[in-house]
C-alpha cells in the first residue's frame, strides 16, 4: 500500500520552499513569541493575517488541505468558549485573540512542516543542537512508520475479511501485541544489518 | 448464474493519490481456477482486497449475482476465504486454535462445533500438533498452512490466494499446490502470482496486470508467448 | 489533548519548556550510560511503533473512537527513560510533521502527555509491577494528563479552572479506559507469545 | 593463503534451544562464488550471520586466515559486504545517500571521499537519481540495488547475498543476477538460496544444508540429481 507522505507537499517548488529551514523555524518562533506579547489591535492582527495568507500563496500548498488540519484546534477553542460562557472572568477578547493567535500559528506551523524536507528539517534540528538520540529516533520513525502501519493494516483486513462486525478492544489490542513483538524483531535484524556496517554502539 | 466474481470497471487509487487500478473488469466462472498474473506493485493484491470488499474502490463487483457493498457484506465475506502472501500479516492471536477459530467464532458458531470443524480442518492439512502452539514459532510453510485452515474453516465457496508460493522452498511449494490442486475440484479459486510456471499449472483462465491495467484476458497459453512475457516484466 | 501553539501564555510555555528538557536531558544522559548497542535500534522502532499504535482506532460506544497514547506499554517494556525519550521524540515529530500539538506548546504536551505516564505511571506500576497494575497506572497517567491540560489553560488566564477541570476528565474518561484495557490486553499478548521480551532491561 | 572464509566446526542455538547449526564445516576459495542451498528454516542465515560474527556460536571461523572474534570483528567486517534478504531490514536511514553513507561514516572516512564513492557506486549500479529519495518511494526491485549499493561502497573483498532473489518478480530477479554475474570476477561471493536454478547458474561450488547439516559439500552438478533434490526438500 502507498501511503501519502507527511511532508508531500514539501517536493514541490516555490520561493518558500526555498528559504532556509533554520531560518524559517526561528521566523515561526519569534512570530509566536511576538502574538503573545502585543496588546489585542484588529490593525495589527490584520497585518500579521495578510503576512501568512501571502505565504500561503506563494508556497503553493493547496488552501483546503490547510483549512482541513486546522481544524484540530477546535476542541480547544471550544473549551475556552464554554468558560466565557458559564463565567465571567475571562472577556470576550480572551476568546478573539487565543483564537486568532491559534490559527496563525497552525498554518504557519502547517507551512514550515510542508515546505521543509524532512532530511532537511533533521539537518536544521541538529544544527539547533537538538541532541543525536532525538534525531536517530526521528529518522526511525519516518523509515519504519510506513512499514508498520502496512503490517497494522494487514492484520486488520485479515481480521476484517473474517467478520462482518466492527472489530473488538481485544482483537485490536492483540494486534497491538503482536505488532510490538514484530517491532522487536525488526529491531534486532536492523540491529545486525547496522553491525554488518560498522557500528559499535555510536552513530558516528 | 454461473459467474462467482463479476468486476465491472473498478479504480482504487492510493492514499498519496497514485492510480493502483485503472479500470479493470473481467469475470470468474463458478468452480474456476482463475490466475491473475502481473509484476510486483501492479495491483494485485489491492485488487483481491477489493474483491473482499475491504478497500472502497469505484466501480462494480459482484460476488455470485450480487452487489459487493457495506450492506450485505456478512454473507458475503462468509463466502471468501483469504490467503494472504506473508503469514505474519495475517495470524495476529496467541495460539494457531485462536486464530483459526477468529472467523467461527464472529459467526456465532457455537465452540464444539468450532473445535470439531478446526480438528477436521487441521487433520485434513496435517497439521493437528499446532493447535496449541503460538504461530509467531513455526516456521514459514508451517504459518503457511495455518493461514490456509483460516480461510477454509467456514468452508467458503471462494478461495483467494495471495501470491501462495512467494519465499517458499520448492518442496513447501510443491505441497501447497498439492494443496491448492486437491480443493481445484469443489471451490472456486482466486490466485494472484508473478509466477507465469505456477499459473500455467493449475489456472483454467487468466487476467495479466500491468500498472493496474488489465493486458490480457483468457487461457493461459500466452504465458508462452516470450515477447509477451518480457514485455510485462514476467520474464 | 495535544494543545497547539496559541493557547499557552509566554510564562506558562517557558516554564513548561524548561522542566521538559531538563528531564529530556537527564533521560538521554541516562540511556548513553548503557552500553548496549542495540538499544539503539530497539528505541528506534519502538518509537515508530508507538506512532502506529496511536494512529490505530479504537471503536467505543456511539459510532466514535478513541487512539492509545502508549506511554505506559512503552516504558513497562523498556523502561522509563527510554519510553520518556520515546514519547518526547513522537511528540516532535506529530508537532512538526502532523501538526498534533504545537511547538512553543511542545513543552507542555511532553509534560502532559510523556512524563505523566512514562514517570508517574511507571513509578505506580513498580509498585506492584503486575500487568493489571499497568493498566491501573495508564488509566491514573491519562487522567493526570487531562488535569494538568487544564492547570496549563488555567495559568496561562485561559480558562475558568472549575469549568476546565470537569470538562477536560469527562472527555477524558472513555480514553482513560480505553487505554488502561488496551495496555492490558498488549502485555498479555506479549507474555503469551513471547515472554522473553518482558525482560528487557529497563532504563 | 588462497581460502577466503574458513568454517570449522560451527554450532549455534537458538535462544530457545533448538538447533540451528549441528558442526557445519566447508571452506570459500578467493574469488569462488558459492552457494548455501537449503529449504526454509535450515540455517542458512543464521550460517551468514555467524560467519560475520553477529551471532555467538560455538567453533571456529577464519576470514583471510584470521579468527573472527569479538577483538578483530571490526576490522574484518570492514571487509565484508551484506545484502539482506529484506531491504527494510538494512535500509534506515531517511535518505538513500544516507543509508548508503553510514558504513563509510563508522569507519570514519571523510565526507568527500564519501560522496565520490556513491557516486561512483551509485553510477555503476545505475540508480543514480534514487540518491536524495527516501527508500520509502523506492520499488522492491530499486531498495534491493541500494541494499547492493550499501555493501559495495567499502569496496569489501567478501559479498554476501542471503536469499537475493526472493520476492522479486522474474524480470527484477534477472536484472540482479546480472549484477551478481558482474561482481563475480572481482570479489569472493557466498549466495544463500533454496532455488537449485539460481545455484545452477552461478555457483562454482555449493553446500547444502539440512536441518542445521551440511549433506553435500562439492560441484552444483549433484543439483541435477532429482532424487538428492527432493531427498533434500530442494524440489
Amino acid at each position: 500500500m502507498k501511503h501519502s507522505f507527511f511532508d508531500k507537499y514539501s517536493y514541490i517548488n516555490s520561493p518558500v520552499h526555498k528559504i532556509n529551514p533554520v531560518l524559517k523555524l526561528i521566523l515561526f518562533l519569534s512570530i509566536g513569541i511576538l502574538l503573545n506579547i502585543i496588546p489585542f489591535q484588529i490593525v495589527t492582527y490584520i497585518l500579521i493575517g495578510s503576512v501568512t495568507l501571502v505565504i500561503t500563496y506563494l508556497s503553493k500548498v493547496p488552501l483546503i488541505f490547510i483549512l482541513k488540519r486546522t481544524l484540530v484546534i477546535l476542541p480547544f477553542v471550544f473549551v475556552i468558549a464554554l468558560t466565557n460562557f458559564f463565567s465571567k472572568l475571562s472577556e470576550s477578547t480572551v476568546l478573539y485573540k487565543t483564537f486568532l493567535n491559534a490559527y496563525i500559528m497552525i498554518t504557519l506551523l502547517i507551512l514550515l512542516t510542508q515546505t521543509t524536507k524532512f532530511p532537511e528539517m533533521l539537518k536544521s534540528l541538529s544544527y539547533l543542537r537538538v541532541p543525536k538520540l532525538i534525531l536517530v529516533l526521528l529518522s526511525f520513525i519516518y523509515r519504519y512508520f510506513f512499514i508498520l502501519i502496512d503490517e497494522a493494516e494487514k492484520m486488520i483486513y485479515s481480521a476484517k475479511i473474517r467478520t462482518y462486525k466492527r472489530l473488538k478492544i481485544r482483537t485490536i489490542g492483540a494486534m497491538i501485541g503482536v505488532l510490538f513483538i514484530k517491532t522487536y524483531d525488526r529491531s534486532e535484524r536492523v540491529y545486525w544489518s547496522m553491525l554488518l556496517r560498522g557500528f559499535d554502539g555510536k552513530i558516528k | 448464474m454461473t459467474e462467482a466474481i463479476e468486476v465491472k470497471n473498478v479504480w482504487y487509487k492510493y492514499p498519496n493519490d497514485t492510480l493502483a487500478l485503472d479500470g479493470v473488469s473481467f469475470f470468474v466462472n463458478k468452480g474456476e481456477t482463475f490466475g491473475i498474473l502481473g509484476p510486483n506493485g501492479s495491483g494485485k493484491t489491492t485488487l483481491l482486497l477489493c474483491i473482499c470488499g475491504v478497500l472502497k474502490f469505484q466501480g462494480e463487483i459482484r460476488i455470485f449475482g450480487k452487489k459487493v457493498s457495506q450492506k450485505n457484506i456478512y454473507e458475503l465475506r462468509r463466502n471468501i476465504g483469504f490467503v494472504f502472501q506473508n503469514p505474519d500479516d495475517q495470524l495476529f492471536m496467541p495460539t494457531v486454535y485462536e486464530d483459526i477459530s477468529f472467523g467461527p467464532r464472529q459467526y456465532g458458531i457455537k465452540e464444539n462445533e468450532i473445535k470439531a470443524i478446526i480438528e477436521d480442518v487441521l487433520n485434513k492439512l496435517g497439521i493437528e500438533d499446532f493447535k496449541n502452539k503460538s504461530s509467531h514459532h513455526l516456521s514459514f510453510g508451517e504459518k503457511k498452512k495455518v493461514c490456509i485452515a483460516t480461510a477454509l474453516v467456514l468452508n467458503p465457496d471462494i478461495l483467494i490466494f495471495d501470491e501462495p508460493t512467494s519465499e517458499l522452498d520448492p518442496a513447501s511449494r510443491r505441497e501447497l499446490m498439492q494443496i491448492i490442486i486437491s480443493l481445484k475440484s469443489k471451490k472456486t479459486i482466486l490466485i494472484s502470482t508473478h509466477e507465469p510456471k505456477i499459473a500455467k499449472e493449475i489456472c483454467d483462465k487468466i487476467i495479466v496486470l500491468n500498472k493496474g491495467k488489465v493486458v490480457y484476458e483468457g487461457l493461459p497459453h500466452i504465458l508462452n508467448d516470450q515477447e509477451f512475457l518480457t514485455k510485462n516484466r514476467l520474464a | 489533548m495535544h494543545i497547539p501553539d496559541g493557547f499557552l501564555d509566554l510564562k506558562t510555555s517557558v516554564v513548561s519548556n524548561l522542566i521538559s528538557i531538563s528531564l529530556l536531558a537527564y533521560s538521554i544522559k541516562k540511556l548513553n550510560k548503557d552500553t548496549d548497542p542495540q538499544r539503539i535500534p530497539l528505541m528506534g522502532v519502538s518509537a515508530a511503533f508507538v506512532f502506529v499504535a496511536q494512529i490505530i482506532s479504537f471503536p467505543v460506544f456511539g459510532g466514535t473512537s478513541v487512539h492509545l497514547s502508549g506511554g505506559v506499554i512503552i516504558s513497562v517494556l523498556l523502561g522509563p527513560f527510554s519510553g520518556f525519550t520515546i514519547m518526547s521524540s513522537v511528540l516532535i515529530l506529530q508537532a512538526i510533521l502532523l501538526q498534533h500539538g504545537g511547538v512553543l506548546s511542545l513543552g507542555a504536551n511532553i509534560l502532559n502527555i510523556a512524563a505523566t505516564s512514562c514517570f508517574i505511571g511507571y513509578m505506580i506500576y513498580r509498585i506492584y509491577p503486575r500487568n493489571i497494575s499497568a493498566a491501573v497506572s495508564s488509566w491514573i497517567s491519562t487522567i493526570l494528563g487531562a488535569l494538568l491540560v487544564s492547570a496549563e489553560l488555567y495559568f496561562s488566564g485561559k480558562i475558568d479552572l472549575k469549568i476546565g477541570l470537569i470538562s477536560m476528565i469527562l472527555a477524558h474518561i472513555v480514553s482513560a479506559t480505553t487505554e488502561a484495557v488496551v495496555t492490558y490486553i498488549i502485555l498479555l499478548t506479549i507474555d503469551k507469545i513471547k515472554p522473553n521480551l518482558r525482560n528487557i532491561p529497563k532504563i
